[in-house]
């Protein structure tokens, strides 16, 4: 019997919102194979952990920037699963009114401030709500998520560079899942430690299993923690993998059923699963009753989504600016 | 009303602003302790703090990207991109952020940033640091763009833009700087989105913005001696454009020369002649006229320099053809 | 002749020119193990290598800025940026280096360099990922610019961009690649610098390039079902223009309209409008049309992509406003 | 007497560069007073020692890239003064014809790429020239320059990155002279030392004092023959400090008389006559005779400058492309 530095409660809750997410996501799937998703979709699964272990360790009040691979984010964060659902299908019902689609999930009165697309484009975003709280003395935290990949892009450096050099309160949570798109971290960064970086910067910084969901909980409190007591940013680089393709038009030829399936056998919430078992005994029977009612949650979202309407098409132009002056 | 520079102006309204309203704040390269590439803002670091005027490092994608999240998180950022030049590398801030947010998050958000920049030659910069790229910035939507062409203008467009929920590019003209005029900090403001007619006349209108302004009016006062009485429009904002004052003058004036000192081809001016060309076509007695920048890289040597901008003979004798019909 | 997609028009000509040209290689984000994007490069890096097919890291500015300096070392490098929204962050490189460094350093360098990107919306990918901005790069002086909108032009405008010796911007359309056509990778090539005739008619001239040519094609069908005989001209060469070719054409039919998926305001239907108003302004019967993208960034769900992108009935009602008139 | 790593014809050379170069530009600041050049005017008074030592050390084989304070870098290359003098006035007997001033010399027969005026945009070239020696198997090192200032610059990171990663011959060349424009280091990078940056992409990297042009020729002789043995990229950071304005608008507010004179007392003239001085002996005849020498080829240059002519205008659009087309 191991121990683990959650209560039950919260130790399941985790659990429960890491299965909410896989099954949400493995429907969606089914969805965009009937066409009623279209465009990008990129599914988190297997990196669930991440989303879930940081964004619980948050507090309410605390910004969130995502990128494209942000349904787990959006939905850990509170975002209702219709209006997620609904937002891919394109329906007005969406968080975005459908406009944004999988790539670009926002809920504003959530502080969930989107879904960026341009890999990189949301570091600074989040520097700059980092900045406007340190200007209000207000002690939130801006929890900003990217992958391994826009490591590697100039604005990457520029954002680490103003967090670090304004002490803003940033938390940077690099989603390792070793790989952009179909190249292999060794074969994109020079370093594949890319905790470096940040200590280049003189920024504190840790290596997190990203697939232990208690380890990247503990490590995000903590790193919150420091952050709120002015202590400038943090910076955790989260070791994960993606269990599926990078988007729905990806033949994967990149890398062996091998890694892959190694990397299975550390899914996230297997783990989760046996670790609560083993520290305070886990029924079979509570961990599908978890499962059933996630899947009802997820078929809810479906029927929220199926009977959304259509944005009317005179709105097109609707909410370009505040202010119209044409 | 007295005189003073267009960059005494700019100062006026900046610390205007950071004066005024808790939630404005100034940054960019050298904004502070340099006083500002163009001195804009000499001694408002020490006036102000380093909270309200921020030295920033030379990151362009990543201040404008801070200033828009900052603009999401309340504050009305000024952020200055030192020049158009170096706006390139903030592009994408602009377009796929600043310009997208609200429309993309179905209204949700809104980005109330300023962004200011110098633009344009004339000062023997070279290749890398004399872009005219209006045209650029006034094809996004989502961003409103304004030009000043006057002292006045310089302080005026500034506060308008500061006032406007939305992320405004403010271009200054860097050969305008020095000048003068006159200058009113307290006269009433027009509406920033309408043209000025800065000169009336009923016989060809010349269209121009920014540092092409007083080239235009000088050539018209040239022409008025030639006996060709011309109307002068100020574009003053260039997204949106205020299609209706300068169609409404051609359809006085039955002519147009369009005065551009961006590239020819794409520039501005392009868009002003395919408007005229849809929606005065039937009151247009003569082929439109644009005189722009000659498309090459501005080259260093003056008299090349000089050959390769606009000047006032060319707007003179575009205006003449457009009067007195091409010779063949 | 054989039919193709497009994607394989593509490919095709990339590996013809990796094979028969030692100083060609191709590098850009998984162009290699990936096998592109849009698979435009699939099995080159295993039967080619990793020398001659380069996957890059996410380094836009980087990799375009390595290409220009391979070229400047003797290399013909094809730089892959994956799409149009993401050359925003390369721009600083192909407008201040690419474009200016022969000119700037008075003949001495050339910058034999290619740069591919996927352009255009159409796939629901949203307002991040849809960009056409085509007149952006067809505005800078320095650089030349090629869209296909054939299958046989996606393989021959690569080897023609490759063949020349200055910078060249090839734009893919992103939809058309699935597209099928006829293909012969054999066939003697027409200048790249020439537009094409796509179809002839002596009503109405069509304008278009890129991903809108099978648009418009099929609105010039369904006119000259209602007995509009449309001229249909495939640019093929956005920078220079080949602006003898459609002024002649409009001066046969005396009409035209635009068709150009960028945005209205300060796409490259405006040069084309521009030009039209000023070369061919006493040939005009009628107001000249154009049918862009709404100005708004491009949304996700389909329906409202379709409103915000130029359609078919769009086309043929300006084609109709055009020669019946416009009603009032 | 101390010992040197050179002999003494060899350090004379130097110092007679350093001396050839510091005459050459207060010529320059007096006819921009003149106003014979225009435009602006980027001084490298102060920091000479670091465009000696270091191209000194490199092969006429290797490639330069530089930015826009270079007329030392073009000087030291071999670049006639003349030619550079005459650029700075605009006329076509310049090193580019006229059209490029003072921030872009170019002279491509001696491998002098430029001249770059956009901060950090000559870095993805220099990897580029290295990246085509790398293809051709050529053992030719690209000597990359740039300021503190360019290192905050997301094209940095990326140009480090991409050197790294593929082992390019390229020898960054960090000319750390304190200030970006008005802002002071500290006020800049959030890590005033920017060999951790080099080091987080594990470009083996160190600290030279760009004061001594003995220091710079040894590093990077070091660090060229390390990249010749193709053990990739080299960093070097060289300390140093411009004594003058940042280009001729410049009020200088930003520092303190202070600080100025402190540096000045570490003149790299001065120190490198002193330590010939002290290595071989130098008579002050010797130094004199160097200086009248320097200012008799500087004079020649403005004469040359002054009798060249202007491109005719009917060349503007000459060299626009290779192959016009239009
Ligand atoms: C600037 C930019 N370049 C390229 C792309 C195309 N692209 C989308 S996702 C992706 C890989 C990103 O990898 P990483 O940051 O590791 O995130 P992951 O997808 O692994 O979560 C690429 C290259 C893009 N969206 N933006
Ligand atoms: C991208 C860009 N941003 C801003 C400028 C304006 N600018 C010219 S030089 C300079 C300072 C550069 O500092 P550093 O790199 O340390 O070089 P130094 O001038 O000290 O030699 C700035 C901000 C520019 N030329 N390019
Ligand atoms: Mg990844
Ligand atoms: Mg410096």
């Amino acid at each position: 019997m191991t121990s683990l530095s959650v209560t039950k409660e919260e130790g399941v809750a985790l659990l429960r919102q890491m299965i909410l997410v896989r099954l949400f996501e493995e429907r969606c799937a089914e969805v965009y194979g009937q066409q009623k998703i279209r465009g990008f979709l990129h599914l988190y699964v297997g990196e669930e952990a991440v989303a879930v272990g940081a964004i619980r360790a948050l507090d309410d009040d605390d910004s969130i920037v995502a990128t494209y691979r942000e349904h787990g984010h959006a939905i850990v964060r509170g975002v209702p699963l219709g209006a997620v659902m609904a937002e891919m299908y394109g329906r007005q019902n969406g968080c975005a009114r459908g406009r944004g689609g999988s790539m670009h999930l926002f809920d504003v009165s959530r502080r969930f401030f989107g879904g960026y697309a341009i890999v990189g484009g949301g570091l600074p975003i989040a520097v700059g709500l980092a900045l406007a709280d340190q200007m209000n003395a207000r002690t939130r935290v801006t929890a900003c998520f990217f992958g391994d990949g826009a490591t590697d892009e100039g604005e990457f450096h520029e954002s680490l560079n103003l967090a670090a050099l304004w002490r803003l309160p940033v938390l940077f949570l690099c989603e390792n899942n070793q790989y952009a798109m179909g190249t292999a971290l060794r074969r994109h960064a020079s370093d594949p430690a890319i905790v470096h970086m940040a200590q280049a910067h003189g920024i504190p910084s840790r290596h997190v299993d990203g697939m232990d969901v208690f380890e990247v909980l503990d490590a995000t409190r903590e790193a919150a923690a420091a952050i709120r007591r002015g202590e400038g940013p943090r910076f955790l680089e989260l070791q994960t993998y993606r269990f599926r393709a990078h988007s729905m038009y990806d033949a994967e030829k990149y890398r062996d059923r091998e890694e892959v399936a190694r990397w299975k056998e550390r899914d996230p919430i297997a783990f989760a699963t046996r670790k609560l078992d083993g520290a305070y005994g886990l029924a079979t029977a509570e961990v599908e009753a978890l499962r059933a009612a996630a899947a009802e949650e997820v078929e809810a979202s479906v029927r929220e989504a199926d009977a959304g309407t259509l944005e009317p098409v005179e709105d097109l132009r609707r909410d370009l600016y505040v202010r119209d002056v044409g | 009303m007295k005189n003073a520079t267009y960059r005494e102006a700019v100062r006026t309204a900046l610390r205007r602003a950071l004066l005024e309203d808790p939630t404005v704040f100034l940054m960019g390269e050298d904004v502070g302790s340099y006083g500002g590439a163009y001195s804009c803002s000499a001694g408002l670091l020490d006036e102000l703090g380093p909270s309200k005027v921020r030295d920033t490092p030379l990151s362009e994608s990543g201040f404008v990207g801070a200033g828009i999240g900052a603009a999401l998180g309340g504050m009305k950022p000024i952020v200055e991109v030192m020049t158009v030049n170096f706006s390139l590398l903030a592009l994408d801030q602009i377009v796929n952020n600043a310009a997208t947010l609200r429309h993309m998050s179905g209204g949700q958000l809104a980005v109330p940033l300023v962004v200011r920049m110098a633009t344009g030659g004339g000062r023997q910069l070279a290749a890398q640091h004399s872009h005219s790229l209006e045209s650029w910035y006034a094809h996004v939507p989502g961003i409103k763009v304004l030009a000043s062409g006057t002292v006045q203008d310089a302080h005026d467009l500034l506060l308008d833009a500061l006032e406007d929920p939305d992320p405004v590019i403010v271009f200054e003209h860097q050969f305008l700087y020095p000048m003068e005029g006159p200058f009113d900090p307290d006269a009433p403001r027009t509406s920033p989105w309408r043209a000025a007619i800065r000169r009336s006349g009923r016989d060809v209108t010349l269209i121009t913005y920014g540092g092409s302004l007083p080239k235009t009016l000088a050539a018209a006062d040239e022409l008025a001696r030639g006996d060709i009485e011309a109307e002068v429009i100020d574009l003053r904002s260039l997204r949106p454009l205020d299609h209706a004052t300068f169609v409404a003058s051609v359809r006085r004036t039955h002519r147009a020369v369009i005065v551009d000192e961006g590239w020819r081809t794409g520039s501005l001016s392009a868009e002003v002649a395919a408007r005229l060309a849809e929606d005065a076509f039937f009151d247009l007695d003569a082929p439109l006229e644009r005189v722009c920048s000659v498309e090459v890289p501005i080259p260093y040597a003056k008299h090349l320099e000089d050959a390769a901008l606009p000047q006032v003979p060319a707007i003179v004798q575009a205006a003449e053809r457009a009067v007195r019909g091409r010779r063949t």
